[in-house]
């Protein structure tokens, strides 16, 4: 199981930042969202994989997952969800102000 | 009566803070302010003096920051007291000089008030006890001297000469600052009284050699020496009274000031003498040998100017205490010959126009009075006897002749004074004869005759100072050579004698064949610029140190062209490598003998069933993962694949105990998707662009090394047992935070400060967008050209008519349960804005704002203000904020209910998330509504919805 | 009796997964993909459903609901780009 | 002993259709077939399953729950549309490819 | 209760949301509640500044839980002086940008007081994860106010800043996974006991955890290979903007500084995390930032280069670790900070008073005011390039002195020496185009009013002579914050003397 | 029944919200019972904008029955569609056929059109608001008159029984 999340997790990764590093706006959205599930795989994986114990103190749960992890990524899912929706945003902003979709040849000064 | 000396220096300050202000009423009245203040400043010192010529140091003290060694210390001696006549005096003449040089139109105040600055900063420089003071004095009179050289910039030459002498002598100080350093950190002080009583142990430590050459090394550039003199002929450009004063009396001199301050602790070694003598001996034949060749009058007094500086130089450097009361002797008469000599040739540049030496002649006819001057002065210069140079080139002569060091070749410094007094002969010949003799002046823009009375004044001031020192050397300038001399050699002072006529000894015998023999050497020039013309191209014009400027910014132009052109995979790649590289080197550097990846954890009690499954959600992750990656340029198939990802992802949330996350996960990845969507309504279907082979494969590299090892870690992590906190959330969430979903709780309650950073992020999110948007015009790609008829096919604008009220009812109920089962704020807000978002897919923009007229910006303030209110709300109660509070409340006929403030804070992330996720929505739709709008109000009418005018209720 | 059957049912479920992945990667038009796709959450909530049973509590019972409320706005927009290129007006 | 035989045979009978529908998906010829298989035989697989979680859940506690059934519910609400606007979009995109006809025989070669 | 702790974040996020509320009033009323809040801030910050002063260190624990359960705040003397520090950064910059630049794009105000309670948030938390969330507070608003404005330059600088800071994010929750992972705490003072307890085996993971934490915060300081960014990004900010990101690298050195004194410091497996190689990175920086001013072609470019210089200056400083290092960075740390921001306000206004040729490097027409603005430069150059007798001399001072005997120690002179000569060149050449080769103006266009830009841009002109006047108790201030850093107080005031935490352990 | 009707403008809706409520709840209290309630009756209300020209449900027992034949329809006919996706493949018979509707509500021809996808065999494609057809595409058509008929009779005309259209 270990494994196979771990395994999981280097994909993501791997393939999110290959996807950053391409050179249209797009790609590195679709990049940054494959390497935000990672990154929330990772943090949620800081509290150790279980299955059937979810952290809800009701009856008929007898053991619990660590609670943490999971808060923290619930913020950081927040989190970079909005940071997705405003780089799309800026995406757009630069296509409109420049007149395409990449980065490349951009008079930075 | 130790303050006086800060007074003096405020006096100087307060004039140049006085003189723009008094310029205003008049240049006559900026003048006043000047010399009042320099005045002010002399007649300050004045009662000091008396005590000074005994031998005695003022010293004054207060502190700053004396840990890191920096005080207000101040100090008068000898030397300080030659210095401060100097500066004070000759600025006097300056003063009232510029008055008459300047043009009329020029106010003064600009001019006055930065020579006032310059002065006190070297008034500073001799007056300061502390050497890191010293140094703070040191460039202020780098800086005013930047902005005195270029006074008049809308000369181009003068403005590159300016910044030429600030990239010298500030490169120096800079230098001089890291041997202070270096100084004060051996000697263990930096208070001067220490450092010169530590000479001994200073001179043994091993730092000495790099605190040496960097102390010299500023004293070299500001005094000019060979081969960092470049920038004192060029800063000739400046108007006369500047350089008469900077480069005769004051800036050159703080060099060799500093070589006789400094000489007690620093000089008597092999170094010294070496390093010193040779550059200062090299720069006195080097300026004579080029000033016989500058045609610029002006240029001829500044090579000589840098001849004379090596000169005191190479005394200073011979070492001998003889040798150094020489060094002295000559600052002062050189700061009084060349002073009256540049203001000589100012008025002589004032009355003609030109300063070309091959234009001007025979001058005496038309101003014989200032030529007079010229002639005594400039003999002055080439060692007259009766003249003050020749005095202590006489001295010069006889410490060269009785030079230890040179063992057996005795010989050496004598021929090479003599030789070098032979050139300054003939560039002052050159100058007395090509001037004011030597036939008719050719084509002058201006005829010369005399100058005002009291513009002569200065210089006749000066030359019967020449005079005065040359005829009676003892009387004039006895006490203060005595005291200043004492001061550099810390009372050691040798024996000697000032007297015009030593009797007829080698050194006489010296001045005289030097004399003959400069006469001949002058008269014999032509072969000489002929030769110099045609084989030494000019090296150290402005225009050189322009290229070398320009060409230094472009090679850093072409450096950071390669590393940021903007582009943000330029910027990626770097920090992916490094942090690979950090990584590995933690790593290994922990671990050196090996990988220990796996840890001992037996791991998650998993069945086969669960691991089967993860298996399979694992496949499926690849599939989506590398469609992505493969499909990534035809944008569409991506999304879907990305989706997959998505899905799976919730999916592992799901089987490892984490609902709350499965169900975030879930809405979020719809509304991603949502927005990816509207994007790519603005872009092309495929992307265009192909990468090269080369580095897609980089790529992939650096991307699988990172993938890989943030692989490795996590299963590092995962296969080892930890010990957490943790069990402190799940313990108190019930009776502490009032919930049974501990996440929640933790959301809401024990990490509700995160929680509050994180919708507030979401809320900029939102504004950031929406920012960016408005106003954004962009032209869409897909379909625009074909719009369908049907643009809100039927089946689903019915359909989730009635799904909005059902879904909103599912929200409420996540919203409400949040706090004791999945669910909670952040999801709630999703679905609900999922719910709406499926009312403007359906039914269009117009139909959702027509209908619900949210002002978005207000709901998300609203939000975070009911969050924010929640948290402040503990305070009523004396606790920190966000401090929660819980209990059952018993209703009549409905039964216990449940509240815990945490569901505010729950209540005001949902209006954040509604009204952020719909502001973006809406913005990033509206953008091609805009196009719709510039197409046609027609066609779009035709295909509307049939209308409805139900006011709308949520106003 | 349950603790065979759910196994085989997911089995099955994991096995309908497969080939609506095959599908998806297959394609061979983007619809077919979408259709993939809104395949793929219709079974994620089967397997949900399934993990609930497994597990003997109801925990990811509103995951299943989210997916089954959700899962096709997604479907929804991709289709509503295919046919005209704006998702929202 | 009922309630777990009636789950199990409403979980097996889910999962059957489950499968059914992705062997629809798999297997058939064209879009429009296809999209026979995930809209009605996942759909009712789902749902049986959901009856079957119901009956299983209720049949543990004591008190009686029906909101499985909101599951059902809303894939009843949805999945009609889902079918209907991928086909909308199938035969949008037939339209702009008139040659790629007959859908029956050939994928129609768009990506 | 005393909640002085936690008003620097609250107060601009309540002014921050009055302002998105007040978005249909108008900019007026947004400017005033704005500005209120920044002057109130001052006086906030002075209060910290006194409060902290007296060597007391306050903890407050958010929602009343224990410190490394719930968040806490830790004010001690560096938070006091981080916070003052942004607070008067950020009050001329909001007058400068009251004066109009607020008006070019929406929800100025809104993000500008976002983005102090950003900063305050992270320079006052004790808490990883909660830094890590204020980071992101911060960001977004810097985001939203870098594109202010809009124009070309500005979105491509955005989507570059925005990418890198989003994988830069990506990093630090990987690495707080990891170290939640091994350490089981979020809580820095707590996260240094649980350090000196790993296991020989987990030693390895939890030095690469740590060092990713590093790279990130290396990231935010611009640090050598991740500096080559923030040139063109800062450059490309309105003046208001860049001045208050003037003291956004500084948060990536404060957090440097914060973890790895809190954290990193007590114990062995991270206690050399930083040592071997940061000084060589840092002057590598220097470099890097005097390339970058020599390669400018725009004023506010050169000072944004200047930001990344003062970067490797400060970290050069850290890397050498004493306390009287520690000092002098801090010392540097508000010299270059406020220089900078001045800076920043000072190229806006030349930009503006040269009309088309704004604050690039070529020949335009007279400045407007050149006088006061020339007095200005001066000044500002003087500081920013360590010329005496301003701050910046100073400043340099106390890290030259305090280096000096760190590895490394003459080479770091070198650049650092280098650093203060090359971009006063730069800095000479460009007064020289504004000032003095500028062609009249084609008409008398003169403002004769000052305006509140050019007002701010003389406030902030006060800064370094005011840090020379009062150097000494700065300074004093300095080396008091660094003794405190070493002590164990901050750590027994957020954990009690007693820190061993009820555990569970996990497998 | 004005007042009620004032009050309770959506009783099928909100009945269905009370419903939906009561089922998510963990257990049915008085005080779930109440706030599903208001829940109930405020929703609709706040979301009747979004929902113009709301038809009215004139026979809830009409629909009742149709939900019934729907449900049976769906399980039995599956069965049927099971055996012709797992048979060969060339005996399939694919065909689009047009539907002409009596009904003439855009949300009534959405429920059938709902239900025609839903039942096994069928997938409605298109309405046609113009010419009120409905496109359907069958699986195995063998015979499309009488698939329009049982279309008609089986599920078009309690439609227009239960809706009053």
């Amino acid at each position: 199981m270990e494994l196979i999340v771990a395994a999981g997790i280097g994909l993501l990764t791997a393939c999110g930042l290959y996807l950053v590093l391409r050179a249209e706006t797009f790609s590195v959205v679709l990049g940054l969202t494959l390497l935000s599930y990672a990154v929330n795989l990772v943090l949620f994986a800081s509290g150790r994989l279980v299955a059937n114990a979810p952290p809800l103190l009701v009856e008929g749960v007898p053991r619990h997952t660590d609670p943490l992890p999971q808060a923290l990524v619930l913020t950081a899912i927040v989190i970079s969800f909005g940071m997705t929706a405003y780089l799309v945003a800026l995406a757009l902003r630069a296509k409109g102000e420049s007149g395409r979709d990449g980065f490349d040849g951009g008079d930075p000064t | 009566m130790s303050v006086l000396i800060v007074l003096a220096l405020m006096a100087l300050l307060a004039g140049a803070a006085l003189a723009p202000v008094a310029a205003r009423f008049g240049r006559v009245r900026a003048s006043q302010t000047a010399a009042a203040a320099l005045i002010g400043a002399l007649a300050l010192l004045a009662p000091l003096a008396p005590g000074v010529l005994s031998g005695q140091v003022v010293v004054a003290s207060w502190s700053w920051l004396p840990e890191w060694g920096l005080d207000l210390a101040f100090r008068f001696d000898g030397l300080s007291l030659l210095f401060a006549l100097l500066i004070l005096g000759i600025g006097l003449l300056i003063v009232l000089y510029a008055s008459y040089y300047l043009p009329v139109a020029d106010r003064m105040g600009r001019f006055l008030g930065l020579l006032l600055v310059f002065a006190a900063g070297m008034l500073g420089i001799v007056l300061s006890e502390n050497i890191l003071l010293l140094l703070v004095f040191w460039e202020i009179t780098s800086v005013t001297s930047f902005l005195l050289i270029a006074y008049k910039y809308e000369a181009h030459d003068g403005r590159i000469a300016a910044r030429m002498a600030l990239a010298v002598t500030g490169g120096g100080g800079l230098a001089m600052l890291a041997g202070f350093l270096l100084l004060g950190h051996i000697a263990g002080s930096f208070e001067l009284s220490d450092i010169l009583a530590r000479g001994a142990q200073i001179r043994a430590h091993p730092l000495y050699a790099p605190t040496l050459v960097l102390i010299l090394l500023g004293a070299f550039t500001k005094s000019a020496q060979f081969p960092l003199h470049f920038w004192l002929p060029n800063a000739m450009a400046a108007p006369t009274p500047v350089s008469a004063y900077l480069h005769s009396a004051t800036m050159v001199k703080a060099g060799v000031f500093l070589l006789a301050r400094l000489h007690p602790a620093l000089a008597g070694t092999e170094l010294w003498f070496g390093l010193v003598s040779s550059v200062g001996a090299a720069t006195f034949v080097y300026g004579a040998y080029v000033a016989l060749l500058k045609h610029d009058f002006k240029g001829l007094l500044a090579y000589s100017t840098v001849s004379h500086l090596g000169l005191i130089t190479l005394l200073f450097g011979l070492d001998t205490p003889l040798s150094v009361v020489a060094g002295v002797f000559h600052i002062i008469n050189h700061a009084v010959f060349k002073a009256s000599l540049f203001m000589a040739a100012g008025i002589i540049d004032h009355e003609c126009g030109t300063r070309d030496m091959r234009r001007i002649n025979g001058l005496f006819k038309y101003m014989p009075y200032t030529a007079t001057l010229g002639i005594v002065a400039a003999g002055a210069m080439a060692g007259v006897p009766l003249l003050n140079g020749f005095l202590s080139k006489e001295m010069f002569f006889a410490e060269a002749i009785e030079h230890p060091h040179f063992g057996a070749h005795t010989w050496v410094l004598p021929v090479f004074a003599t030789i070098a007094g032979t050139l300054s002969v003939a560039y002052s010949t050159r100058f007395i004869h090509d001037v004011f003799f030597n036939g008719e002046p050719i084509n002058l823009p201006r005829s010369p005759h005399e100058p005002p009375r009291w513009m002569r004044f200065p210089v006749e001031i000066l030359v019967l100072l020449c005079i005065a020192v040359g005829v009676a050397p003892q009387l004039s300038v006895g006490p203060l050579l005595d005291a200043a001399a004492g001061a550099a050699l810390l009372g050691n002072l040798p024996a000697f004698k000032l007297s015009v006529w030593h009797g007829f000894n080698l050194p006489l015998v010296m001045s005289f064949v030097a004399l003959a023999a400069g006469i001949v050497y002058y008269l014999n020039r032509r072969f000489l610029f002929e030769l110099h013309e045609r084989y030494l191209p000019d090296l150290q014009s402005p225009v050189a140190f322009e290229r070398v400027y320009q060409a230094m910014t472009a090679a850093a132009a072409r450096v950071m062209a390669l590393v940021d052109s903007g582009a943000p995979r330029r910027y990626l790649a770097p920090l992916l490598v490094f942090a690979i590289a950090l990584g590995l080197w933690a790593y290994w550097s922990a671990h050196p003998d090996g990988l220990a990846l796996a840890g001992g954890a037996a791991g998650a009690p998993a069945g086969p069933l669960v691991q089967a499954l993860a298996l399979a959600g694992l496949a499926a992750l690849a599939a989506g993962c590398l469609g992505v990656v493969a499909c990534h340029r035809q944008r569409l198939l991506a999304i879907i694949f990305m989706s997959v990802v998505g899905l799976v992802v919730s999916m592992t949330f799901v089987l490892l105990s984490a609902p709350d996350l499965a169900l975030t996960q879930i809405s979020v990845e719809v509304v991603t998707i949502v927005v990816m969507l509207l994007a790519l309504r603005f872009l092309p279907a495929r992307a265009e662009t192909a990468e090269p082979r080369g580095r897609r494969l980089r790529d992939m590299a650096i991307a699988g090394l990172a993938g890989g090892g943030v692989a490795a870690l996590s299963y590092a992590m995962l296969t080892r047992p930890f010990e957490t906190i943790s069990n402190f959330y799940l313990a108190n969430a019930v009776p502490g935070g009032g919930g049974a979903n501990a996440v929640n709780v933790i959301l809401v309650d024990f990490r509700g400060f995160d929680t509050l950073g994180e919708i507030t992020v979401l809320a900029m999110a939102a504004l950031g967008a929406h920012a960016l948007v408005s106003g954004l015009r962009l032209a869409p790609y897909a379909g625009s050209a074909e719009r369908e008829a049907d643009r809100h096919p039927i089946m689903l604008a019915m359909l989730v008519r009635p799904l909005l009220p059902l879904a909103l009812a599912v929200s409420l109920y996540i919203l409400l349960r949040g706090h004791n089962l999945p669910g909670g704020g952040f999801i709630a807000g999703l679905v609900t804005s999922v719910a709406l978002i499926l009312q403007y897919i359906a039914c269009g923009i117009d139909f959702g704002r027509a209908r619900l007229p949210l002002d978005q910006p207000r709901l998300i303030a609203a939000g975070l203000a009911i969050a924010g209110a929640t948290g402040l709300a503990s305070w009523l109660f004396g606790a920190p904020f966000l401090t929660s509070a819980h209990g059952h409340v018993h209703l009549p006929l409905i039964g216990d209910v449940e509240l815990a403030s945490a569901m505010l804070f729950d209540l005001g992330v949902y209006l954040v998330v509604v009204g952020g996720t719909l502001l973006v929505l809406t913005e990033l739709g509206a953008l091609s509504r805009r196009e719709l709008a510039a197409e046609g109000a027609t066609r779009e009418a035709a295909t509307r919805e049939p209308a409805t005018q139900e006011p709308a209720p949520w106003n | 009796m349950l603790a065979v059957v759910v196994p085989v049912a997911v089995g099955l479920v994991v096995a309908a997964i497969a080939l609506t992945l095959w599908r998806l990667l297959r394609g061979p038009g983007v619809m077919d993909r979408v259709l993939a796709l809104d395949t793929l959450a219709i079974n994620a909530i089967a397997l949900v459903i399934l993990f609930d049973i497994l597990f003997g509590n109801a925990i990811s019972f509103e995951a299943a609901l989210l997916i089954a409320m959700m899962g096709f706005v997604g479907t929804a927009a991709l289709c509503k780009f295919r046919l005209s290129g704006d998702v929202i007006e | 002993m009922l309630t777990e035989v009636l789950t199990s045979a409403l979980v097996l009978i889910g999962a059957a259709f489950v499968l059914l529908g992705a062997v629809g998906l798999a297997r058939l010829p064209d879009l429009f077939t296809r999209l026979h298989g995930p809209t009605k035989a996942t759909t009712l697989g789902v749902g049986a399953m959901v009856v079957g979680s119901m009956i299983h859940f209720n049949a543990q506690g004591d008190g009686v729950s029906l909101r499985d059934l909101t599951i059902v519910l809303f894939l009843f609400i949805t999945a009609p549309v889902s079918a209907h606007m991928i086909a909308k979009a199938a035969l949008k995109e037939r339209e702009r490819a008139p040659q790629a006809e007959p859908p029956a025989q050939q994928d129609p070669s768009e990506t | 209760m005393s909640h002085l702790a936690i008003i620097p974040i609250l107060l601009p996020l309540a002014a921050g949301i009055a302002c998105l509320a007040l978005e249909r009033a108008g900019l007026v009323a947004q400017r005033a509640v704005s500005l209120a809040a920044a002057l109130m801030m001052m006086a906030v910050a002075a209060l910290l500044l006194r409060h902290a002063g007296t060597g007391a260190i306050d903890v407050y624990a958010l929602g009343n839980w224990p410190a490394p359960f719930g968040i806490v705040l830790v004010l001690d003397r560096l938070s006091a002086l981080m916070v003052a520090v942004c607070a008067a950064l950020a009050l001329p910059a909001l007058i400068y940008a009251s004066g109009g630049t607020d008006a070019l794009g929406r929800h100025f105000h809104a993000l500008f007081q976002f983005q102090i309670a950003g900063l305050n948030g992270a320079f006052l938390t004790g808490d990883l994860f909660n830094l890590f969330v204020f980071f992101e507070v911060l960001l977004l608003a810097s985001y939203g106010l870098l594109v202010h404005g809009n124009g070309r330059a500005r979105a491509n600088a955005g989507l570059a800043y925005v990418v890198l800071n989003l994988t830069g994010s990506a990093l630090f929750l990987i690495a707080l996974g990891l170290l939640y992972g091994t350490l089981g705490t979020l809580n820095m003072a707590d996260m240094a006991h649980a350090l000196a307890r790993v296991p020989a085996a987990d030693q390895a993971l939890v030095r690469t955890a740590a060092s990713l934490l590093v790279v990130v915060f290396a990231l935010k300081a611009a640090l050598f290979p991740l500096s080559f960014w923030l040139p063109s990004v800062y450059g490309a900010a309105v003046a208001p903007a860049a001045a208050l990101f003037a003291i956004m690298t500084k948060v990536g050195v404060y957090a440097l500084l914060r973890v790895s004194s809190a954290s990193f410091a007590g114990a062995p497996v991270t206690a050399d995390l930083l040592q071997p190689w940061l000084m060589p990175l840092a002057i590598a920086t220097i470099v890097a930032g005097t390339l970058g001013a020599l390669a400018a072609r725009r004023l506010a470019v050169v000072v944004a280069s200047l930001v990344v210089v003062s970067t490797g200056t400060l970290l050069a400083a850290i890397a050498a670790s004493g306390i009287e290092a520690i000092a002098a960075a801090l010392f540097y740390l508000v010299h270059s900070t406020l220089v900078a921001g001045g800076f920043f306000l000072l190229a806006g206004r030349i930009a503006s008073a040269r009309g088309e040729a704004g604050d690039g490097f070529r020949t335009g027409q007279t400045a407007t005011r050149a006088v006061t603005l020339g007095a200005a430069y001066l000044v500002f150059a003087l500081a920013i390039s360590g010329v005496p007798p301003l701050s910046g001399f100073l400043a340099k001072l106390m890290i030259l002195r305090s280096i000096q005997e760190a590895p490394f120690g003459p080479l770091a002179w070198t650049a650092l020496l280098s650093s203060s000569l090359l971009p006063a060149l730069v800095l000479a050449r460009a007064a020289s185009v504004f000032f003095w080769e500028a062609k009249p103006a084609p008409a008398a266009t003169a403002e004769a009013r000052l305006g509140l830009p050019a007002l701010a841009m003389l406030t902030m002109l006060a800064a370094s002579p005011l840090l020379v006047a009062f150097a000494a108790p700065v300074a004093d201030y300095a080396r008091a914050t660094a003794m405190q850093l070493r002590s164990p107080a901050a750590s027994e005031a957020v954990l009690g003397a007693d820190p061993a935490t009820a555990r569970e352990r996990r497998p | 029944m004005s007042v009620l009707h004032a009050l309770v403008p959506a009783p099928v809706l909100s009945l269905m919200i009370l419903g939906l409520w009561l089922a998510l709840a963990p257990q049915i209290t008085p005080g779930q019972f109440v706030l599903g309630a208001v829940v109930a009756l405020a929703i609709p209300r706040l979301t009747a904008a979004f929902w113009p020209d709301r038809p009215r449900l004139a026979r809830p027992l009409a629909a009742l029955r149709l939900a019934g034949t729907v449900l049976a329809d769906i399980v039995v006919a599956n069965f049927a569609v099971a055996r012709r996706v797992v048979g060969p493949l060339h005996r399939l018979h694919p065909a689009f056929v047009e539907v002409p509707l009596d009904l003439r509500d855009g949300f009534v021809a959405t429920i059938l059109g709902s239900i025609v996808s839903l039942t096994p065999g069928t997938v409605s494609i298109e309405i046609d608001r113009e010419r009120w057809i409905l496109f359907v595409h069958a699986l195995d058509d063998t015979d499309p008159q009488q698939l329009v008929d049982t279309i008609k009779r089986r599920y078009e005309a309690p439609l227009r029984e239960a809706f009053a259209c």
